[in-house]
């Protein structure tokens, strides 16, 4: 508006107001908690909802997976083993390695010899495997270079037959233990995972909230505990329990939970002097329900987060064990249990190492990332 | 301060003695002997060669016998290999994994660090993103599938290094890649998030109001208070890399404590493993009290003289 | 079945022919894992046999095929009628790498040693009770230790008094508890004694040399065995060296081996897929066997195994041609107890042979006896603990497959797999406290007795509650039988008794499959103590 | 309103902090001083000087080194049974001074004001518990709309009026006020004190008022002491407290206070605190230069203070 | 006098999740050389975000400077770029931040950091700047500042750290201080010792000051000049007597009138303003200032007002002061307390 205009203005607006109903104290905004806020700024981190979804899925796989082909996740069967993946349709596609082939190159004095030990290498199923020259060699040992292809499905007569992610050295079909195994790895690390909230909520909570002596002896306790190497621990538990699943979890619980206590204290220790928790105390409320009703709603957030990052370590932990032979007990396979098996046929049946390892690695990429973006979901200055 | 360190050496050692207690006990639970051809050997026959060992005391004698011995120094014969001390092993053994293990945080660190400012120089930008990724890979790939994966392509593809083997420096450069990876990330990540926090602090403003550009903020100011957390998590990671990883040692075969300590573990040699511990306690506790002392290098608000909290 | 003739074949590669030898007679290895020990009264080990064996030696050696050679004795022993006294004269040219001459003394104060509780020997008083005169009351400390048989009649004679005739005393010489040892040396560096290439002493082929002379030799990661100028049969040694390594994992050691960098390789199950076309791959059969103990009495209480038909049944229901593709080592299905090629009746052919096969894959027969088992237990399902360990790459799809099959074979039977390290396994078996066990025996010497003995009634190896009673006797007899034929028959008999009542379930046999440099020729593999043997070993162009 | 019944008198409570290696923070050394029933204490001094601990020993928050806090008649330091307790709670009530960090993030504020109720049954069902607390959000200014939501929603003084409710919630006699109104704006500062001088008006209360704010201290209290390194230094009632300062602290706190007077801060002459001036020669002790009006000097300064009030 | 400074129309916004908060709405003043203006004003009224904008340090992530400009000597420095906005921070216009605990860098010696600016902009050498930084200190009246410089910022008391800060400000003489409430984290006593500091200073360097706060007391302390700020504008500006003897603004009362002084009667209820400030997201119509105003207007409701001049030195935007307006008179509490004032001054005496 000019200065001009605002002489001209009509008498009749200069009226006081009269006012309707007293807005001062209105609040405009809509309602929002303080979860809804954390809820809207994880759904807006898109590498966090991917990881979630493919969380949700792998979870979902881990369930139906094992049924969605006839196969048992103990069905051996000595005649299909070791057969490569084979998917329908994809193996039209032969670099995506779905073709239900085995390929190696073979090296000779001359191309004969070369052919020879394919051959040999194949079963000596000649009809099957097509050989490619690479280099026609000049008879000096290994000049000679042939890529050989066994159409391995071909020639057990198992045309009808579709193994997804191929088998292993039983004939079981990957696909089914690959999930099944996938199953046991989460259940194991989810056990773990909140076992260790349960412990490390508690044990963090009281020694913080109490603070002075019970806090010191208690801080010393996981400080001594802290000082005993981990694995220790882990392989005297698996060697004194019966070997299985429970007692991996208790092991893994065992070293596991005083991470879990040290950041849950060190949010209390922060909490506890906070003037609402004062004034609960000054209202009489009981300790009990001061940790339970103040306390910990407010570093929910960070005990989630802190979950999410135990949970992959747990997973982790898991395959380690099975890499040194502490594992789960067999038939039953986990996540670590195959990239053993498959670790140790890297080279020539590569398929067996690289699903159960892309899917841990898929699994521990996704937790971290879902735990980077719950971190920032749960800290208000992200908030927006 | 000097007091205040001697304090702390004496709660170390008390510290240390509770632990040695703890799993001096824990491996008496262990089931089975030190004993090598068990299979082979009547039970009288076993009982003889226990009884030489004072297996066959009582537990509280055995443990009264180990503390002496502790005392004096010495850590006791191995049951697994024969006469020899289990000070001979550790020696023997923890040079390579400390070489290994020291080498690859300093070098994990280094670049984590770079990975880590680089990242949150350009918060929210394409390096950023690239750096996370690399961070949270490092932080997801198991180790032993990344030290296969390296020794099969740089070794046995590419033949730029040695497949395995110990002794001369080129044998060193996978393992510490290998080994690097975790600190590289997780130092990447802790520098990521601290620097940023930093950055939005009250001092990085007045540094900009006074005319600094970007890059000196970060260096001049932010860094330095980006370093505590950074030193939080790196101590008790380097003392962890430090005493060895079964698996690198495994693959790469280096003679070093982390795969000889997992076979203690499996064959029982106690007093190796009660040995091992006590390193890894006592470096534990001692890379603690060097965190301390370096807090209050890095922010003189912390004085060590505060009691540690 | 002693063969004094000298160095013939020393030089003959597999095939017959002589190779053309390298210049350079240098070959280099991997080691599985480090020395346990040196001094050759605690060996106990694979490793420290392979050492002990290679750089000393005893009063004969083995060749070929496991044919005894000359060692420090000198041609064949004297042995009195009843089989008790034997007594070997020992060469004179033998020397210790310090100087000293190798006498019967070093002989004599060696056994004793191995015997004696304050040694804490392990394998000395197990070779030895039983065997040699008093050396059962001496390790218990009943007897002082110049109690034992053993005796120097003169610097170059040594008598020894058995305890039993021992057809097979000459094969035990070879190994490495019956090393002689130079006393004023061991003595000097008492505790010290082999802890170091620094005090150790040598009399066979080799030197063990490692970089640091008083570095412990447990500790050390590399070594190399150098020819030993001082050996009384140096001239017939044609390695210069040869370089180890530890190194453990198989794909590393596959690795290094394409790389040239190591002359044989051991292939665990999976690689063999890979390399079994390559030219160096061979199979190195071995004389361990592997099978199934059933515990019929699991701490004080009956067990579904005490009955004969469930037993039986079990024992029919393993397709061992199917686990052997498991294991994919070269390992061959075990019909027996005693290992094929290992060794032969007096007068006949291989026991193995002999005896036939006890363990047919018979499904029906199995079912057969698996529903007259429930039947007589009452029952109509069974569940079983199935203990392994993790010492072996494959076993763990191999005790799948095991589980799988018997699961399959007799409906009703529920197999649980428990797997636990090496160690506790031992310690569970010792406690008796399992139902179904992967167990594995390797001989100590080349006789039928280091396998058959094992399952007598409460015998220290037996823990699974088996007892027969005419086995007992016929075990206990072969012992005093001198009569090589007779003693023969009685195993025969005894292994039949054992296995159609299904004491046991034999498995398989287990062999070595390995890349291997074609380089390496003359090299001897061992069916027990020391695996390989280098002194007649070169390298060929 | 005011009457000469003691509702709390403090008797030489001391609270120490240890401070690592064995040495203590005197937080609160040796003060004492009696609140009347319905009056408002005022205590204020520089930050630090341990108002906020004296008022967090009274009610209980820490436990006392040493001295007595009779709430009336009865100390509330002693060993209390559980019910005691309780009754104790309801009566004394505490308002803090971060309006931000004094309401629980993770709470809506019905929950937050009816917590009270909740701890002390003070109401039967969920029915009653609504209309209590939209009674008293009335109470302190706001609408019920307000009670399903979250403390993040309000602005600072409208916090601080939910942390008033909530304390009304108990009905307490005694409310310890703990800088209510450090932490607000101008403009809302009056509102909550006005507020709180109306509450007191309708429900008899007593405050205990810490505040480093003189003015608005000397504007809502009867009477005021002043802190100083965990002593009282001064005792008085307000109006002769800001006539006549005795204690040089007093005086040099009076005289920084800036006022919105442009003229007067022109010409604003300011004492300077010098402790190095005091006597030293004995312990100073807590003496009374007037009837109701204390100061802590030595005998000697007394004897000066003396003077120099009989020479105004 | 000469216009060092002028700032016209700037309107200020930020992109958050909530919507556009719109910070500053049109903001216009200037600042005369050797003169301290004050700005008032309720928390979030936009004081910092205007400030900031002066010395370029607005996240750039989502603010948004929508119009206006800042000339600095006649240029407008919202143009300049990074490198040229390095060269005019710390050197020609210069802050005080008000905490001074969190605003120096806990790990860095107080003398290296106000050495930093010295080096940098005066290219003096280290040693150098060490003097400079030394004599800083016992400018700003801190004793032994030799032991001090080598000293870290924890060791230092709060009010020591403020004028840490301020020696910092004030280290390569620049024109301007902005001092963003430098005193409100301070007890009285250390605040009215920094703001007798900061007049000093003044008076020595000639420089000029932009001081803010939210403590009227203060202001009538330091400024020469206060602009009172509500909601992202600028409702009134005048003189200090202008402001404190003649307000125009209701605002302005309400922030008077809230505050009580040592003489005011306890009994009477201190005036206040009710309600709370506008959510600038979505800011009224018209006056935003209306809903909380007990002499609003209709118009108020519809338009906004302008700046109506109320003497040469003084202008205050509010319909009141249309010539249509019904004449309002100023709240009895004020004006009695103003004219305490005004009596007391005639009478001169104090103390
Ligand atoms: N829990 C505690 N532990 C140790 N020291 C404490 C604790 N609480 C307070 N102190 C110390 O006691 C002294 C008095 O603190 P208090 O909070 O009572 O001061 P105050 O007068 O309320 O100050 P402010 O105006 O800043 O609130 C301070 O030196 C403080 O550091
Ligand atoms: N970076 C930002 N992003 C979003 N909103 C912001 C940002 N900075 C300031 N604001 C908003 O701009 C408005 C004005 O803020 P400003 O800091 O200028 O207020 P102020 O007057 O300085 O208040 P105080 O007295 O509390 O310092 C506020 O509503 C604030 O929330
Ligand atoms: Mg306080
Ligand atoms: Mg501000």
């Amino acid at each position: 508006m000019d200065q001009k205009n605002v002489n001209n203005l009509p008498k009749e607006l200069f009226k006081p107001l009269v006012r309707k109903e007293d807005t001062s104290e209105k609040i405009s905004r809509p309602s929002r908690t303080f979860g809804q806020n954390a809820r809207r700024t994880l759904f807006k981190n898109i590498p966090a909802m991917i990881s979630l979804v493919v969380l949700i899925l792998i979870i979902i796989m881990s369930i139906i997976g094992p049924f969605m082909n006839k196969y048992g996740s103990n069905d051996q069967n000595l005649d299909h083993a070791k057969m490569p993946p084979r998917v329908p349709g994809l193996e039209k596609v032969s670099w995506l390695g779905f073709d239900g082939t085995l390929s190696d190159e073979l090296t000779g004095a001359t191309v004969e010899q070369a052919t020879q030990k394919a051959y040999m290498r194949f079963n000596n199923e000649e009809d099957y495997i097509d050989i490619k020259v690479i280099s026609d060699g000049d008879g000096s040992p290994n000049s000679a270079e042939i890529k050989a292809t066994y159409h391995i499905y071909k020639a057990k007569g198992l045309e009808d037959t579709y193994y997804w992610l191929g088998t292993d050295q039983l004939g079981r079909d990957q696909w089914t233990r690959l999930w099944e195994g996938t199953r046991v790895s989460l259940i194991i690390a989810f056990v773990a995972a909140l076992l260790d909230l349960v412990i490390g909520v508690a044990y963090g909570g009281i020694s913080g909230y109490y603070g002075g002596r019970v806090d010191n002896v208690m801080q010393r306790i996981i400080e001594i505990l802290s000082g005993i190497p981990s694995l220790v621990v882990i392989l005297l538990m698996m060697l004194i329990l019966k070997p299985g699943m429970t007692s991996i979890i208790i092991a893994l619980v065992i070293t596991g939970w005083t991470g879990m206590a040290r950041i849950v204290r060190g949010e209390v220790l922060k909490l506890k002097s906070q003037e609402f928790v004062l004034a609960a105390k000054t209202l009489g409320t009981s300790d009990g329900k001061i940790i339970r009703k103040h306390l910990i709603p407010n570093i929910s957030g960070i005990i989630i987060v802190n979950t999410m990052f135990t949970i992959p370590s747990a997973v982790f932990f898991e395959a380690f064990l099975s890499f040194i032979g502490l594992g789960i007990a067999p038939p039953k396979a986990s996540l670590g249990s195959l990239i053993d098996i498959g670790f140790d046929n890297m080279q020539i049946y590569p398929y067996m190492l690289v699903f159960p390892a892309a899917l841990l690695s898929i699994i521990m990429i996704a937790f971290n990332i879902l735990g980077d973006g719950l971190r920032d979901a749960f800290d208000p200055k992200m908030h927006k | 301060m000097a007091r205040y360190i001697l304090r702390r050496i004496v709660y170390m050692v008390i510290t240390l003695f509770i632990i040695a207690s703890v799993t001096f006990f824990l491996m008496k639970m262990l089931p089975g002997s030190p004993l090598k051809a068990e299979d082979k050997l009547t039970e009288e026959q076993k009982q003889l060669v226990l009884e030489s060992y004072g297996l066959n005391d009582p537990v509280p004698v055995q443990y009264v016998r180990y503390l002496g011995n502790l005392l004096k120094g010495d850590l006791g014969i191995s049951y697994n290999f024969d006469n020899t001390p289990v000070s001979d092993i550790l020696i023997d053994r923890l040079g390579p994994s400390m070489q290994l293990g020291l080498y690859a945080v300093l070098v994990g660190t280094f670049f984590g660090i770079i990975l880590g400012l680089i990242a949150a120089i350009f918060h929210n930008g394409f390096w950023d993103y690239t750096s996370t990724i690399i961070a949270v890979l490092g932080t997801s790939i198991p180790s032993f599938v990344f030290a296969g994966l390296l020794q099969y392509i740089f070794a046995v593809e590419l033949g730029w290094f040695p497949v395995a083997l110990w002794g001369e420096p080129k044998h060193m450069i996978l393992p510490i890649i290998a080994l690097a990876i975790g600190p590289m990330a997780t130092a990447a990540r802790f520098v990521r998030t601290e620097m940023i926090e930093v950055k939005g602090s009250n001092y990085i403003i007045t540094a900009k109001a006074k005319g600094l550009s970007n890059l000196e903020r970060v260096w001049k100011h932010g860094f330095r208070n980006a370093l505590i957390p950074l030193v939080t998590v790196m101590g008790p990671m380097m003392i962890n890399l430090m005493t060895g990883s079964m698996v690198i040692e495994k693959i790469f075969a280096i003679p070093g404590i982390g795969e000889q300590f997992v076979t203690s573990v499996v064959v029982n040699d106690y007093p190796t493993i009660m040995g091992t511990t006590l390193i890894y306690a006592f470096g534990f506790i001692l890379i603690l009290l060097v965190i301390d002392l370096l807090y209050g290098l890095i922010d003189p608000r912390i004085r060590v003289t505060g009691g540690g909290k | 079945a002693c063969g004094g003739g000298k160095d013939e074949g020393s030089t003959k590669n597999s095939s017959g022919e002589d190779a053309a030898k390298a210049e350079e007679q240098v070959l280099n290895f991997i080691n599985g894992d480090y020395i346990p020990s040196m001094d050759p009264s605690k060996v106990t080990d694979e490793y420290g046999f392979q050492f002990v064996g290679a750089t000393m030696e005893g009063l004969y050696r083995l060749g070929e095929d496991g044919e005894i050679k000359e060692g420090i004795a000198k041609g064949e022993p004297e042995v009195s009628e009843d089989g008790l006294t034997w007594t070997f004269k020992l060469r004179e040219d033998a020397k210790w790498s310090n100087g000293d001459p190798v006498t019967a003394h070093d002989f004599v104060y060696s056994w004793q040693r191995a015997v004696k509780p304050e040694t804490k020997s392990e394998y000395g008083p197990y070779m030895m009770a039983g065997v040699i005169k008093n050396a059962d009351e001496i390790s218990k400390g009943e007897l002082p230790v110049e109690e034992l048989g053993v005796k120097a009649i003169d610097d170059y004679t040594l008598e020894v008094q058995l305890a039993n005739p021992t057809p097979y005393f000459e094969s035990l010489t070879t190994f490495g508890t019956f090393m002689p040892l130079n006393q004023k040396f061991v003595e000097e560096h008492g505790e010290n004694f082999a802890t170091s290439e620094a005090t150790l002493l040598f009399n066979g082929p080799f030197k063990l040399d490692i970089k640091d002379d008083n570095q412990n030799i447990t500790q050390a990661n590399e070594w190399k065995l150098v020819k030993n100028e001082d050996y009384w049969d140096a001239d017939t040694v044609q390695l210069e060296e040869i370089n180890f390594v530890v190194s453990k994992d198989p794909q590393t050691n596959v690795n290094l081996y394409n790389e040239g960098d190591i002359d044989r390789a051991d292939l665990s199950a999976d690689l063999v897929d890979q390399y079994i076309s390559h030219d160096d791959y061979r199979i190195v059969p071995q004389a361990s066997v592997f099978y199934l103990k059933m515990n019929q009495e699991r701490k004080g209480e009956q067990t579904p195994l005490a009955n004969k038909n469930i037993r039986n049944a079990i024992n029919n229901a393993i397709d061992r041609e199917a686990l052997v593709n498991v294991l994919n080592n070269g390992s061959i299905a075990a019909t027996g107890l005693i290992p094929k090629d290992f060794v032969t009746v007096p007068g006949g052919g291989d026991f193995r042979e002999e005896n036939g096969d006890f363990a047919a894959y018979d499904k029906d027969t199995a079912l057969e006896a698996w529903n007259k088992g429930l039947e007589e237990l009452g029952v109509d399902s069974i569940e079983l603990e199935l203990l392994t360990d993790d010492a072996e790459g494959a076993t763990k799809t191999f005790n799948e497959n095991l589980a799988h099959q018997l699961e399959t074979n007799l409906p009703g039977l529920k197999v649980n797999i428990k797997p636990v390290p090496f160690k506790n396994r031992l310690q569970l078996d010792t406690d008796q406290d399992y139902e179904l066990q992967v167990a594995g025996w390797g001989p100590d010497y080349l006789d039928p007795f280091t396998f058959l003995s094992l399952f007598v009634t409460d015998g220290g190896n037996n823990k699974m509650g088996y007892s027969n009673a005419e086995y007992d006797q016929l075990i206990s007899e072969t012992q005093t039988t001198t009569d090589q034929e007779q003693r023969y028959q009685k195993f025969l008999e005894a292994e039949k008794i054992l296995l159609e009542e299904s004491g046991i379930a034999p498995l398989y046999q287990r062999a070595r499959s390995q890349l291997h440099s074609p380089k390496i020729q003359g090299e001897v593999i061992n069916k027990f103590g020391a695996t390989y043997e280098w002194k007649w070993a070169y390298v060929a162009e | 309103m005011k009457t000469e019944e003691k509702i709390l008198e403090v008797k030489n409570l001391k609270k120490y902090f240890p401070a690592g290696r064995g040495k203590v923070v005197k937080a609160v050394d040796d003060i004492s001083f009696d609140i009347y029933k319905g009056e408002t204490f005022g205590l204020v001094g520089e930050s630090g000087s341990g108002k906020s601990t004296a008022g967090r020993t009274i009610i209980r928050l820490y436990d006392a080194t040493d001295g007595e806090v009779l709430f009336k008649g009865k100390n509330v330091h002693a060993k209390l049974s559980k019910s005691e307790q309780l009754k104790f709670n309801r009566q004394m009530q505490m308002i803090f001074q971060d309006p931000s960090s004094s309401l629980n993030p993770r709470m809506t504020v019905m929950d937050i004001i009816a917590e009270g109720l909740d701890v002390h049954h003070l109401v039967k069902n969920e029915k009653e518990r609504k209309k209590r607390v939209e009674e008293l959000l009335e109470a302190v200014g706001l609408n019920k709309e307000h009670a399903s939501r979250f403390p993040h929603e309000f602005s600072g003084g409208q916090r601080q009026r939910i942390g008033i409710a909530r304390a009304l919630a108990v009905e307490p006699e005694l409310i310890i006020c703990d800088e209510p109104i450090s932490a607000l704006d101008v403009s809302i500062q009056a509102q909550v004190v006005n507020l709180l001088k109306r509450l007191q008006k309708e429900r008899g209360l007593t405050y205990l008022f810490i505040a480093h704010d003189l003015s608005m201290v000397k504007y809502i209290s009867d009477r005021i002491g002043v802190m100083h390194l965990g002593h009282m230094v001064e005792l008085a009632d307000s109006d002769e407290l800001y006539k006549n300062p005795i204690h040089p602290y007093t005086k040099s706190l009076l005289s920084a206070v800036p006022l919105p007077d442009p003229n007067y801060e022109r010409n604003r002459i300011r004492q300077v605190y010098d402790p190095s001036q005091l006597d030293t020669s004995e312990q100073p002790q807590f003496r009374e230069i007037r009837p109701r009006h204390w100061v802590r000097c030595t005998t000697k300064e007394f004897e000066k203070y003396k003077r120099e009030l009989e020479g105004k | 006098m000469s216009k060092l400074l002028e700032v016209k129309d700037l309107q200020i916004s930020f992109n958050t999740y909530g919507g556009e908060v719109q910070a500053v709405r049109g903001v216009s003043f200037d600042l005369n050389k050797g003169e301290t203006l004050a700005i008032v004003g309720e928390s979030g009224s936009g004081k910092s975000v205007t400030t900031s904008a002066i010395m370029g340090l607005l996240p750039k992530s989502n603010t948004q400077i929508k119009n206006g400009e800042i000339l600095y000597k006649g240029k407008d420095i919202l143009k300049f770029s990074e490198k040229e906005m390095q060269k005019i921070r710390g050197k020609e216009i210069s802050m005080v931040f008000q905490d001074p605990m969190s605003s120096l860098n806990p790990t860095m010696k107080v003398g290296n950091q106000i050495a930093e600016g010295l080096i940098k902009h005066r290219g003096l050498s280290k040693a150098e700047a060490k003097e400079k930084a030394i004599e800083l200190l016992r400018k700003v009246g801190i004793p032994k500042p030799e032991l001090r410089v080598k000293q870290y910022p924890h060791q230092f008391s709060g009010g020591m750290r403020q004028r840490v800060v301020i020696a910092i400000a004030l280290a390569c003489n620049p024109e301007i201080i902005i001092a963003d409430e430098p005193t409100t984290a301070l007890d009285v006593t250390i605040q009215a010792q920094i703001l007798e500091l900061m007049k000093e200073m003044q008076k020595d360097t000639g420089c000029s000051i932009i001081f803010i706060t939210h403590d009227l007391g203060v202001v009538a302390n330091v400024a020469d000049r206060v602009a009172v700020m509500y909601a992202g504008k600028i409702v009134e500006v005048g003189t200090v007597d202008d402001i404190f003897y003649n307000p125009k603004h209701p605002y302005t009362w309400g922030l008077l009138g809230s505050m009580p002084t040592l003489d005011d009667n306890e009994s009477e209820e201190l005036y206040t303003i009710p309600g709370t400030p506008p959510d600038l997201t979505n800011p009224p119509k018209g006056d935003a200032f209306a809903p909380r105003n007990k002499y609003a207007l209709e118009i108020d409701t519809m338009y906004e007002p302008p700046m109506f001049k109320v003497s040469d030195t003084h202008y205050a935007a509010t319909w009141l002061l249309h010539e249509n307006a019904p004449k309002v008179e100023l709240p009895d509490a004020i004006k009695k307390r103003i004219d305490s004032f005004l009596t007391k001054q005639q009478g001169g005496n104090k103390q």
